[in-house]
């Protein structure tokens, strides 16, 4: 069988006819023409492309998308596109979903995906706080939030969503920022073609919620300053006035400024398949000096769930033959009254 | 020597240690009743734990059947034997045996210490408690450990095999051939065990035989009123699996099974699970909301979307539940009811979820609802749901209980040909395509999934405008749209079969609905053996309930609603039609006996 | 110079978009009008999205305002006046405006490039849609502009102020005061943004009184009718947390409330956390199930465990709320209901999860439920929760509704006293304690805390044996716990003060509840003094209804239910009584308009 | 405020009235016998004692515990001590739960109350299977397991309970076996000392639906040979007739020899302080030779949630006073009507 040619699609193509209905400015606005941009190019045809998504400003995601769309419920998109998936492996799937949605109420099936490794891929814009129900801190909000919802300051200790997912066992842990408009198609690709269950945390602005919690790092200078862009094989290191790089020590990661003492020579190397090295990274603190860094951070190879639900069904087929109904009704014993 | 009896129906009751093995025994003599062509009825009845602590009340094992040359309705009021492999057994099963029957106790486990584990003060055998019973003690553990030991078994194992023997005991009393069970054993088991067993079983009989422990031998012919044709034994959860398949298969259609394990649905897990070269995917989710969103996933995709599950894990896919109904997607939700509230007694049947089913959820939010009358009603109602979900795109719920899932009795296997369903097809033509435009007579919306060319569009769980599906916060189109989510459940008892009367056509009419059905037809016989003018109406479509019900209860002077809960259909009936149906309500975790409801019945023309 | 006319009522609208601070202005002419002494109530309307598409009809936030020189209970149905802010503002909103009415009109935003935003194909202020009002056009965008400049406030914040220029047209032409406004925005923006408001305030006043826009100045008077006393103006979220805490605190028990956040319930946990000097802790948790869990756990440590949701919340809380049950601690649920089902339309009003909160779990697991008559009364029910919840040892469920929980009125506060509680204690004394005993009266179980010496106990979900609380399987006991359990729901109805009958002994009685009260109070005062003979009768005791309910109804001959949904009520009702109460239902995300009800309720007599 | 003295307890002061019921052999009873011996030694009154379990078989631990004990349902039992701890901070609170119980269903709750670090002890008995609803295979089950709910074998890769508590944000994280006697009451100490979450993963043996699932490390030579035992600022090495050793290279663990090669000196050290560390060794294979680590695997010092919660109380009064009704009702803009 060799399938149908896909056209060749521009970004447009992906382009939905509703009116999108995010907050002028919202980070969001980038994420969605991103995405069209990456769907326009990893050439899978437009109908094979199914966006789930639970319930959050994110996850109005798949109205804006011309391809299949669901809108389902808080928390449980991960669900959803795991029944889908392997009901139907040869569809692209992919999740949007937001820090609350994924973390908070999802957080069960957000890590129960992970570890299943299903073939799909999580987009988590976290914009660290409950953007929909107008701004209630969430799972990944810094501990000491001021929100409607903690006036005094949040008590919770944040998530680190991709220590998380790596904790899940997740195979392919990444994260970009909505406003790195070249640094986010090269990550959505690469989730596209990990087999398995790719997550990608887009670190997003919630203008009117919580505007600039990313400027520290995002804004000109920082951006050339504060940002560790992860490549496999390369050392760790970034700055452009002043360079910086990692250096392993005890198993930590320690800041060095590059010069006389150290050279790029003594950094770590980043190893997309070293989850220690990648929980390091996951773990720095932007606040104790550290970069925010940002690509994949890990990937290994591993069997898809529904790769082994379609085995076994293969492997049925072949020991018991096609299911035959008489064969059903009449199993076990049987008697005949005459 | 003893004589040879006839009767026409036999009661027989097994119960032991959870470790005993009663189950296992119980399904054999059911297994070989059903082969040699009587029909019967059959009813375990087991404690929460894995292993309650042995020797205990809390840890006993009861396994009821019934078998009858005639055709029967339930697994029996009260037994004509019982074999008690312990005294807890005894004590906690003898209210159910017959007076002036025969009770049968393994009296290896009668030490002092063995008398104090079931929590008795003084021995039963001696200090009058069995006085009405006819008493027959075996020393069941000594004679089986004899009877394997020449197989090398340890004395451990031995003890396994004490069930065969108990059974061999009761093959030779009622007649029954060895060989069904012979055969089960030598495929099961390895040697030695599978000869330990055997000789277990056969040292059983001939005990019986020599020993000539019984007055008389007791006869069960066949029943030959059963219509003719192939037969199986068949339990509830399997009927219901086998339906699900059945149903998939005639449709073409993926059959998805997206569930989390809980006593007592687990079984339709477990019987699906190796069907998978029929196209079944089993999904053990994480919980199950996951469960079920992954079945409306699947259902999404193409496949028959199923979720299994009881009574709290109902209420944890209400949420899911309402998205299924505003995207109009099909579903099958199958609860197989236990006694609640909470975690209640897990593995004891009730009704109580009736209400639960039709309401909740947040919303209005309609589904239809149904319930098998008896364990191989459930191959039916499987396939009815799979009909009414993938006809009218609708959620369905399914509402079994414990004792109809497993319960087992002789299944004539249908006609391949006789539950033909309409075939689904998925819309593929783009032309004109609206998600949700709405078939004339069912109201459906086009079922169209990813994959098909020219037709991506967006669905989800906010209000919808009728025709397009765009979302809509437009006033009267919500309104529109619950009337319409309405209408279309509502149209399904369009397509019902006129409701069966059965019985007299007027006096009392007793109105019932799931796995009550084989005791109050079997009570409504009675009485009208005794020349009271009964019918006996059963509901399998709760939600519609069927057009024609308003008009045949209205022709009776009484409406009795007899229920294993504290009154849920009742109050729907009073609610719809205004009729001042009369609730009788059991709620103990068992099945209502034969003698209850007569009383009842009774009672209403006093 | 225009003339100064007084009028009784007179009811408001301000619409614009979602970013035009509409909900800011229609607020502060609330609390200026509170604070001046009218009777007032209030409608919020907006969108589900935060900041929905600048111009186009679904970004419309809309807020309407009654008040009056005597008592009123609703909004009001059609507006006096309409303040537009765009085209999309107009033509969503001119259907809820008086025929002949004044709309006020930003002419700033007539562009091509706006009318085509609202999907306008011509202009409504030329193309005759508007002749039947009274239309007055202000560049209210450019006159902002204008009156701000000298504050030295950029082009965008100017904008921003504007719906203060259109507050201060709306506070000249209803003679309102503007201090209280001046002092609000005084201590809520720096400068220069706190000048910049201000004049645009005073600008919008002079504009009106010197452009001569109006051909009448209105005064409405105080209400005088109304009870003596201190006043402050209260929406329903803010009196339903005040009403937890001040219940809490009267029983001297810490209050944990226990949520995750959703619309329309969140302003709630807003309202709490401060109040954590108050002994108040908010918990928000990761989704509503830990919600509930962790409010129990708490109730099970010796706080009054509450927790609060809307409709999805509650579908996913029912499977705790059984344990609550079953456990029979103290809990209070609020669910404050939107529309559904699924996701529905989150922002809009509905009452259809009655049904829900009656049977929503599994198993026979009755709780009693209560509903609030207006945003004020949603303080009494919050005590009356607690009341009911401590005395009895029950899970409580409390419907509130969008529109109660966003609408505002005077509340006259409470007297200290009058809602005194009776004491709460927590037993202590290990002699003859048993887990499952219970007071002869209200059927309660002791409330022991962990803690306390000697009296180590334990509880949990599995069926209990009355007054030991040990597990049981016990057929008889399990029959008997759900009968307890219901019958202690039942004997709350022996607390209730007699039903209050409003209106006529006869004809009509129209049966409301929840947030429908101020509507149908309005239309059947209005039909009385048509001459018909009608009465009103609200339950805010849904489960178990008030003991006098019957014999009231009964009275009637005809009895009207009108309700937000497809009938839910009056199915309770039809069941309970078998009387043939008749439903009416509107379902559209929207309040009822008094000439609805009115004119159902003279169908009646036609 | 002096606390009344704490009577001396022994054993017997922890055992209930009920009849156990547990199946004959299952491991829950030594876990049992362990834990009544460790509550009797902690100093801690009785009566402030409780334990909250889920549903299965671990779950019916409160029952036979003459503590304060709520058995709640399936997956929810984090849930419902957060709130009892929060509002009850003097009490020590104990969960009770099962790989099922608290990796499956209550997975969300497992991986919040890790982050929010409430401080309380969660016990979590890893039999690999669901016991109670007979046999079918859990989130830690490995892969191709042959249950009822998977006749060919499980297609689900199963979690690392430790990875996940890490990753979630854990702040004490440890393992110990049912039958290692005198492993287990160590381990239930430190977790009962440490001042936050502590997650005590317990391997016990199901003997009616995994039976044996350690066998491979528990039985007597096993034991010796397969067991590293962790203990902070010790080598990581084990066996007794061959003596083994980990060391780290690449930031990856690697077994070796000790002799001539290698010696102790080579070895990696335990730091209970070092995450990556931690994540190794709950990630070792022993199928791929490595040993099985018990002990305490990471630990580390964090604010609890339930400390905030009272310091923000206690601010609030500071700052506000107790809080008076009269103020509560009259807040905000009032007037008086006459
Ligand atoms: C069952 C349920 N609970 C709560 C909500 C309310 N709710 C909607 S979105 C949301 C949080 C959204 O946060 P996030 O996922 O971060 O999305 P964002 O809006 O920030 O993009 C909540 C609490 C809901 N819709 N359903
Ligand atoms: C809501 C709900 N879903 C499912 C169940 C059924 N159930 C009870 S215990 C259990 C799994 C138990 O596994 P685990 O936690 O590993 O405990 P174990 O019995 O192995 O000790 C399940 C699925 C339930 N009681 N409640
Ligand atoms: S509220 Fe925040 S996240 Fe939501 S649309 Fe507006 S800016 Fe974006
Ligand atoms: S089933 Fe397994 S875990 Fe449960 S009590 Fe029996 S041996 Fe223990
Ligand atoms: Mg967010
Ligand atoms: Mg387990």
């Amino acid at each position: 069988m060799t399938a149908p040619a896909v056209p060749q699609y521009t970004k447009k193509d992906f382009t939905s006819d509703q009116v999108v209905r995010w907050c002028p400015g919202c980070g969001d606005y980038s994420i969605l023409s991103n995405v069209q941009s990456v769907l326009a190019e990893i050439g899978v045809a437009r109908e094979n492309i199914a966006v789930i998504s639970g319930i959050g400003c994110s996850s109005r995601f798949p109205y804006y998308l011309s391809t299949y769309g669901f809108h389902t419920i808080h928390g449980r998109a991960p669900a959803f596109a795991t029944g889908l998936k392997v009901s139907r492996p040869e569809l692209s799937v992919w999740v949007a979903t937001g820090d609350g949605d994924a973390l908070s109420i999802g957080g069960n099936h957000f890590i129960h995906l992970l570890r299943r490794n299903v073939d799909l891929n999580i987009l988590m814009f976290n914009n660290r706080i409950y953007g929909l129900t107008k701004g209630q801190y969430s799972p990944t909000s810094e501990q000491g939030k001021k929100t409607k919802s903690s006036p005094m300051g949040s008590v919770d200790r944040p998530f680190e969503p991709l220590s998380l997912a790596l904790g899940s066992g997740g195979t392919f842990v990444a994260r970009s920022v909505d406003v790195f408009a070249d640094h986010i198609k090269p990550v959505l690709h690469a989730a596209q073609r990990h087999h398995g269950t790719s997550f990608v945390e887009i670190y997003q602005n919630c203008n009117i919620f919580n505007d600039g919690a990313f400027e520290q790092f995002t804004d000109k200078v920082a951006k050339k300053e504060r940002v560790l862009y992860l490549q496999h094989g390369q050392p760790l290191v970034w700055g452009s006035a002043v360079r910086r790089g990692l250096v392993m020590r005890d198993m930590k990661l320690e800041v060095v400024e590059l010069g006389d003492t150290y050279t790029e020579a003594d950094c770590a190397v980043h190893d997309e398949h070293n989850r220690s090295l990648a929980m390091l990274l996951a773990a720095m603190d932007p606040n104790a000096g550290f970069p925010v860094a940002v690509g994949v951070f890990y990937q290994i190879d591993a069997p898809t769930y529904e790769d082994g639900v379609v085995a076994q069904a293969k492997a049925s087929i072949q020991k018991l033959g096609t299911g035959d109904l008489a064969r059903l009704l009449g199993a076990g014993d049987t008697w005949t009254h005459t | 020597m003893s004589t040879l009896e006839t009767a026409s129906e036999v009661v027989i009751r097994f119960a032991g240690d959870s470790g005993d093995g009663m189950q296992t025994v119980g399904d054999q003599f059911t297994r070989t009743t059903a082969l040699f062509g009587n029909d019967l009825a059959t009813f375990p009845d087991y404690p929460a734990e894995i292993r309650a602590p042995a020797g205990t009340r809390a840890g006993v094992s009861g396994f009821q059947l019934q078998f009858a040359s005639h055709d029967i309705f339930t697994p029996g009021d009260l037994s004509d034997v019982l074999v008690a492999m312990n005294p807890a057994a005894l004590i906690t099963n003898l209210k159910s045996v017959k007076r002036g029957g025969l009770v049968v106790v393994n009296t290896d486990r009668w030490t002092s210490r063995d008398l104090e584990k079931a929590g008795l003060a003084s021995d039963p055998l001696t200090d009058g408690t069995v006085d009405d019973y006819h008493v027959v003690k075996v020393q069941i553990g000594n004679l089986t450990r004899g009877a394997v030991a020449p197989h090398g078994v340890g004395a451990k194992d031995a003890d396994r095999c004490k069930n065969f023997f108990a059974l061999g005991m009761m093959y030779w009393l009622y007649s029954r051939q060895m060989e069904p069970t012979e055969a089960w054993v030598a495929s099961r088991f390895k040697s030695p065990y599978k000869e330990a067993n055997i000789a277990a079983l056969q040292a059983g009989w001939s005990y019986a035989d020599t020993a000539e422990l019984f007055h008389h031998r007791i006869e069960v012919p066949r029943a030959e009123d059963l219509p003719t044709g192939r037969y199986r034994n068949i339990m509830g959860n399997n009927a219901m699996a086998i339906g699900l398949v059945a149903a998939a298969n005639k449709l073409g259609l993926p059959l998805f099974y997206g569930t989390y394990p809980i006593t007592p649905a687990s079984d339709i897990l477990h019987h699906l699970a190796p069907f998978k070269n029929y196209g079944v995917t089993t999904f053990q989710a994480e919980d199950e909301i996951a469960g079920i969103c992954a079945a409306i996933g699947a259902s999404y995709g193409g496949a028959i979307g199923v979720t299994g599950t009881s009574g709290p894990g109902l209420a944890l896919k209400g949420e899911a539940l309402g998205l299924a109904v505003m995207t109009e997607l099909p579903l099958v939700l199958i609860d197989v009811q236990r006694a609640g509230p909470s975690t209640g007694m897990p593995t004891k049947v009730e009704q109580a979820d009736l209400l639960q089913a039709m309401y909740g959820r947040n919303g209005e939010a309609p589904v239809p609802v149904l319930a098998p009358a008896t364990p191989s009603d459930c191959f039916a109602i499987a396939v009815e749901a799979v009909r009414i979900a993938t006809t009218y795109m609708v959620p369905v719920i399914v509402l079994s209980d414990a004792y109809v899932a497993n319960g087992a009795e002789p299944w004539k296997l249908p006609d391949l040909e006789s539950f033909d369903l309409a075939p689904v097809t998925f819309r593929t033509d783009p032309e004109g395509f609206r998600a949700y435009a709405r078939d004339e007579d069912t109201l459906a919306r086009p079922w169209v999934v990813p994959g098909t060319p020219g037709m991506e569009h967006r669905i989800g769980g906010l209000e919808k405008e009728n025709i397009t599906g765009n979302i809509s916060y437009d006033p009267e189109n919500h309104e529109l749209m619950c009337k319409l989510r309405r209408e279309k459940v509502q149209r399904v008892a369009n397509s019902l079969p006129p409701t069966t009367v059965y019985g007299d056509e007027e006096g009392v009419v007793v109105l019932g609905w799931g796995s009550t059905f084989g005791v109050i037809r079997t009570a409504v016989d009675a009485c009208r053996a005794d020349g009271r003018k009964v019918a006996h109406v059963h509901v399998r479509h709760l939600n519609p309930l069927p057009n024609d019900l308003a008009t045949i209860l209205r022709r009776y002077d009484k409406v009795l609603v007899p229920e294993i809960n504290l009154g849920q259909l009742v109050r729907l009936i009073r609610a719809e039609y205004l009729i001042d149906a009369i609730p009788y309500n059991k709620i103990q975790g068992q099945p209502f006996r034969t003698d209850e409801v007569m009383a009842r019945i009774e009672a209403l023309f006093a």
